[in-house]
């Protein structure tokens, strides 16, 4: 155990340099001209071209700026963004909003794929298997850039049964459409993977012996297959947390939620190259944290990796 | 044994799919789409540049018969048109991910030791960057509002989806070569470029080829929201997330300019995946 | 000695692993003559799989020598070393996973001709390829059907005819007929030994069924924890057996006749095989053997023979016991 | 503990007097994409207390459906019983309703299968799998389940049972894990163990370990054992009876000496001559030409016919021979049991 965490920090470590170098690699090689790029359309003063060239490091070389982007990562300064404003407190202004969304949207997305998973697993080839692979294949295939602006014209806007739009103040209920919209983009994949998982542990060996020992289908199935079907589809709850950032940024858009993905979705707008790199290096960090949980927890659940 | 034919496993597969319903509606979906895209005139006389403010938010008719969006451009013009970008950007992007994925998944599942060890933390690395939040920083439009985006943006998609085709052709890879046949093939004296080709790749390609599909209808999607979010196809470019972008302002005053362009999308998006969970279906049939 | 055909001297395999080195052929001395068959024997973690793929240079030994007649394959490179490689085939254990499932048959008998084009000219392969399939008793005409097309113990005899196309002189059979039901059994066992006949060939009979080995085998080697403890003649292993695993693993084998029930010398042994990546010093056998005494565990014993054991054996105590 | 039996889980009609087991005419079919598979097809055999019964036949013949049959865990469908009782001290268990039916199982009939690493569930402790049995049967607390899961694995000598019973299936060595399984069938008390191929994946010493073990506990409680295999010298070791199945038929039905010693069944007869044996060295292995049928297309008649050198005109049509009975206790399917026999 302790040598398979340790593995996985080591492993995080090297993650972790190599996608925020991928991240700023992506930036520097983006660049044809920062400044005019920051400045917009308007011309850029010799003066002006001065200090933010001060500013940014730019004339330094790829691994000195790469340098002090890492330093001003991992010491907390993100710097400022294009319109002057510090990012490191535009973001936690900005993540309670965000944290409270995504982990709604997880929660919905979980509980309905894994009940909804097993349930069509165990009455496999029935009418609620069918319907629900039907509702997958939908949920596949329309992106979020669709279903968001959708639903909150039809839930929102025209049935009025939720808040077309909310505050950084907002309640669970206020964010439970712009929740499940985002919970949309990952519910299927986790139904998917839940289904296929439950359905090979239904025709384990171990499934046969249980039934053998006389315990009720219930018992066989939510405490031998469960345990042994959640190990993969757990995995997949933390990759999706990078689906769920994406989302979080058109649905945070269109519902105007003042959250981490809709300042980033302004900035991308507004063109604001240090506001996108400094969130989405913060992002990055966060999902590399968040993995390195969840294949801790992985191990929680399959003593095969706990004891290796 | 009492058919006297030869059936081989592709075969089996392609007899399997011959009589799948979703394999023939998707199939038939793909190929509509596919025409759409190469000669839009086909399916529309309108010109989906010319717009005219008069037309503004006009709805149906028999001339546009999705009306007309905000601007006064054919709604259904500008969907059909919309087709080209999107399946360019798709397919290019998915044929640059394939190919950097089974080049970097036959190598790792090859070669093991320490060119695995590489690209699997390379696989890893990219796979800790969500590809939205990278294609944001990465994609054209940040820094060259001008252009189309059309090469920016396939470039971005294919450089940054090819992680899960690699780590799907890694697994393949690593199961069939320590297949007995491989060993018996080596024994045989068989050459490194006999077993890969010959033994390894037949016998691993399957799922890749469904990752494929898949990440087809994936990345056309990611192009749509890249789009629509400012970052994606700009300029003179005709995109659905475009077109979604805008309409959604003014949905409530017209519905049709935001519903049809999401339809298409939806539509080739599920197609592909249709299709790709057909050819999965026929090469993995216990799963069923 | 020109009858020798092969040769092993102080054959020695260690795989690395994270709990030190794991020593699955530890010091293996064997002599194989032209058409004998030598049985080898042993449970499973014995060794004797990785023994099978070193003899065909599927493993690279980590010391000791392979000779094939006289030519030490650990040494040859190139051209000699893949016409060298012709002489020794395998047969392998599992008919299922041993076919490549996306070729045909012919394509599979036939590919060791594409390999080593010289032996048959091109346009004579597809008559060589029948010819294969009518030796090994399948129907020449279905040489374009896939292997899932065949039953375990026709697969198994493809496997057999592709072993064969390269007309080698010792054939390595790993396990064959372990994966096939006990009437198929009997006949892949009968194509074998028919084979052996009429082609000249020498076995290496590899299996942990002893009834089997017993059956074909000419000698037998049996192995224990990465070493041969006891080699013999047939008749002298079966019924004049001198190490205590011998004896133990004969004394196991269930035999297929009720009035035997209950008279027979039947030894259970203690525990399990102990871990090859640490191996207990001395006599490896020691941890569940009943005549241990403080020397095992001091001196290893050498397999030679003994005062009262007529053929090698490798045990300080070695003494006959008739266990059946 | 039969006291505690009676209250916890009762069973009426039970009658004292009726053999153990009785399996009549059991019809067991799968509906698959290739037609309907008739795995089992007129099964009938009977179990007395103290007794073993080896069920003997090759891959695909019908004997570990029969046994899944029996022990009412087949997975449906695809599986259906399509006729037949599996009667228990009287009681036809396919009648009964699943409730009761559960209480059937690991209390009075028990099952042990092939591979015991894939048959214990791989996330949970076997402490854990074998509290279970008391925790859900016996409403024990769990510490007093705890108290009993390491006595059964004292009693079935796995050493160190206190500390290993916070261990996980793949921390046991093959033969370990199999004597866990039997713990785990005997935890109830059953008067029936079905032990399904238990020592085909282990190597043949530790197959004696398992097999002296089974032979012992099932000596100490009296119980019955059905044992399946493939292997005719285990069956020569342990059995009283064998039922020889061919194609989920019960061809052959007889005391183990008597069938050694003379077969009554073309197929029993041709298994026997195909193991390798010492006085016949140096000579080729008689064998079975052809292959089994497949359970999609069984032949008419006698199933064997088309293998069997003793097969005639009668012999290739419906109906198949029935049980002819060829000496007291012992019945075959075959209308030529006298030539085979050698009469």
């Amino acid at each position: 155990m302790f040598r398979y965490i340790v593995r996985r920090l080591l492993q995080m470590i090297l993650t972790f340099f190599g996608a925020t170098f991928v991240v700023f690699a992506l930036m520097f090689a983006n660049q044809d001209d920062p400044i005019q790029a920051l400045a917009g359309e308007k011309p850029v003063s010799d003066n002006v071209r001065a200090v933010l060239t001060e500013r940014y490091h730019l004339d330094e070389s790829f691994p000195v700026q790469y340098w002090y982007y890492m330093k001003g990562l991992l010491t907390g300064d993100l710097g400022r963004s294009m319109a002057g404003r510090d990012i490191g407190e535009m973001l936690s202004g900005a993540w309670p909003v965000t944290l409270k969304l995504s982990a709604l949207a997880i929660v919905v997305a979980a509980l309905i794929a894994i009940t909804a998973g097993v349930w069509s697993a165990i009455r496999r080839g029935g009418f609620f298997d069918n319907s629900t692979l039907l509702m997958t294949l939908l949920l596949l295939a329309v992106p979020i850039v669709v279903l968001a602006p959708v639903a909150q014209l039809v839930f929102a806007m025209e049935l009025r049964w939720f808040p077309a739009t909310t505050t950084a103040r907002a309640g669970l209920y206020d964010l439970l459409l712009p929740a499940v919209v985002l919970a949309c983009s990952v519910m299927a994949t986790q139904l998917r993977v839940t289904r296929t998982s439950v359905v090979e542990n239904l025709r384990a060996d171990y499934v046969r012996t249980a039934r053998a020992k006389g315990l009720t289908p219930r018992r066989v199935t939510w405490v031998h297959v469960l345990r042994n079907s959640l190990i993969p589809v757990i995995t997949l709850i933390g990759v999706d947390l990078g689906m769920l950032m994406s989302g979080a940024i058109i649905v945070e858009e269109v519902f105007n939620i003042p959250g981490v993905g809709f300042n980033l979705a302004r900035g991308i707008r507004a063109e604001d190259g240090p506001l996108v790199v400094g969130f989405v290096s913060v992002l990055v960090v966060v999902f590399l944290v968040v993995n390195l949980v969840v294949d801790l927890l992985y191990a929680a659940l399959d003593p095969r990796i706990r004891y290796e | 044994m009492s058919d006297t034919r030869s059936r081989s496993l592709a075969g089996d597969a392609w007899t399997d799919l011959r009589h799948n319903k979703i394999f023939w509606a998707s199939g038939v979906l793909v190929a509509l789409i596919l025409l759409m895209a190469v000669v839009p005139s086909l399916f529309t006389s309108a010109d989906p540049a010319v717009c005219t403010l008069a037309n503004q938010n006009q709805g149906p008719s028999s001339t546009a018969w999705f009306g007309y969006d905000f601007q006064g451009c054919d709604v259904f013009a500008r969907t059909v048109y919309g087709t080209r970008d999107s399946l360019e950007v798709g397919l290019l992007s998915t044929l640059l991910a394939g190919v950097l994925g089974l080049i970097v998944g036959m190598a790792a599942g090859w070669f093991g030791g320490v060119v695995d060890a590489v690209l699997s933390r390379l696989t890893d690395i990219m796979l800790g960057v969500p590809l939205l939040l990278a294609a944001v920083v990465f994609s054209g439009r940040l820094s060259s509002p001008f252009e189309d985006g059309v090469f920016a943006v396939t470039l971005t998609l294919g450089l940054l989806t090819w992680t899960a085709a690699a780590r799907v052709m890694r697994s393949a890879v690593i199961t069939a070569k320590s297949q007995d046949y491989v060993a018996a093939a080596r024994m045989l004296g068989a050459g490194p470029a006999r077993l890969v080709f010959r033994h390894v790749l037949p016998n691993s390609i399957a799922s890749f080829i469904v990752v494929i599909t898949i990440l087809l209808g994936t990345n056309i999607a990611a192009e749509a929201t890249l789009s629509y979010l400012g970052a994606g196809l700009g300029g003179d470019a005709i995109s659905w997330g475009l077109q979604i972008a805008e309409a959604r302002n003014y949905a409530r005053i017209a519905a049709s300019p935001l519903v049809w362009p999401s339809v298409f999308l939806a539509v080739t998006v599920l197609a592909f995946i249709m299709l790709g969970d057909a050819i999965r279906d026929a090469f993995d049939p216990k799963l069923r | 000695m020109s009858d020798v055909v092969l040769q092993t001297r102080s054959l020695v395999k260690h795989f690395k692993s994270r709990d030190g080195a794991v020593r699955a052929v530890d010091g293996v001395d064997l002599q194989l003559r032209r058409g004998e068959t030598l049985g080898v024997v042993g449970e499973s973690g014995c060794g004797k799989s990785t023994l099978a793929k070193l003899l065909v240079g599927l493993e690279k030994p980590t010391s000791g020598a392979i000779a094939v007649r006289g030519q030490d394959m650990v040494r040859l490179k190139g051209g000699d070393l893949r016409r060298a490689r012709r002489n020794i085939q395998m047969v392998m254990q599992d008919p299922y996973t041993s076919l490549n499932p996306r070729m045909t048959v012919g394509d599979i008998i036939g590919e060791p001709f594409e390999i080593h084009s010289d032996v048959v000219p091109k346009g004579k392969r597809r008559q060589a390829v029948q010819d294969l399939l009518d030796t090994v008793g399948l129907n020449p005409d279905h040489a374009g059907r896939y292997p899932h097309q065949f039953s375990g113990g026709q697969r198994q005899r493809i496997g057999i005819a592709r072993a064969l196309a390269l007309k080698p002189e010792i054939l390595v059979c790993d396990e064959p007929v372990s994966a096939l039901d006990v009437s198929i059994q009997a006949q892949v066992i009968n194509l074998l030994e028919r084979l052996q006949d009429d082609f000249g060939l020498s076995y290496i009979f590899i299996a942990h069924d002893l009834s089997v080995v017993r059956h074909i085998a000419d000698r037998v080697a049996v192995m224990y924890l990465g070493k041969i403890v006891e080699q013999g003649h047939d008749v002298a292993i079966y019924d004049q057996p001198t190490h205590p695993y011998t004896q133990a693993l004969i004394s196991a084998v269930p035999v297929p006749d009720p009035r035997l029930r209950g008279r027979r010398d039947q030894i259970v042994l203690e525990g399990d095989v102990p871990s090859p990546a640490d191996p207990p010093s001395g006599c490896r056998f020691r941890t569940r053997c009943w005549k241990s005494q403080h020397v095992c565990g001091e001196q290893e014993p050498v397999l030679q023979i003994r005062e009262r054991s007529p053929h090698p054996s490798a045990c300080h105590f070695a003494e006959v016991r008739r266990v059946r | 503990m039969t006291d505690i039996k009676g209250q916890v889980d009762a069973l009426p009609g039970t009658d004292p007097r009726a053999p153990l087991l009785q399996i009549n005419d059991l019809h067991v079919e799968f509906h698959t994409r290739d037609g309907v598979a008739k795995a089992v097809n007129g099964a009938s055999f009977w179990l007395n207390p103290g007794e073993t019964l080896a069920i003997l036949g090759e891959s695909g013949c019908g004997k570990s459906v029969t046994a899944q049959a029996i022990m009412g865990i087949l997975e449906t469908p695809p599986a259906h019983i399509t006729q037949g009782e599996v009667r228990y001290r009287g009681v036809d268990l396919l009648k009964l309703p699943e409730a009761q039916r559960r209480k059937v199982r690991a209390n009075r009939i028990a099952m042990i299968f092939q591979d015991a690493l894939s048959a214990l569930n791989p996330v949970y402790s076997v402490g854990f799998q074998l509290a279970e049995l008391f925790r859900v049967h016996r409403g024990m607390s769990r510490g007093d389940a705890r108290k009993r899961a390491v006595e059964l694995l004292d009693q079935v000598r796995i050493p160190g049972a206190k500390s290993r019973v916070h261990d996980y299936p793949h921390q046991f060595s093959g033969g370990m894990r199999q004597r866990v399984m039997i713990a785990m069938a005997l935890a109830l008390d059953p008067e029936v163990l079905i032990a399904d191929e238990p020592t085909t994946a282990l190597d043949v010493t530790v197959q004696a370990q398992i097999m002296g073990l089974l032979a012992e506990l099932r000596r100490e409680r009296n119980m019955g054992l059905v044992l399946i295999t493939h292997d005719m010298g285990v069956v020569a070791d342990v059995a009283d009876r064998i039922s020889v199945m061919y194609a989920g038929r019960v061809v052959e039905e007889a005391p183990v000496y008597d069938i050694y010693a003379r077969p009554g069944h073309p197929y029993t007869r041709a298994l026997l001559e195909s193991i390798p044996r010492l006085d016949l060295k140096g000579q080729q292995l008689s064998v079975i030409q052809g292959l089994p049928p497949a359970l999609t297309d069984i032949p008419a008649g006698c199933a064997f016919h088309p293998r069997c050198r003793y097969a005639k005109d009668p012999c290739r049509q419906d109906p198949a021979p029935p049980a002819y009975s060829i000496a007291p206790h012992r019945t075959a399917r075959c209308h030529f049991f006298r030539e085979v026999l050698g009469e």
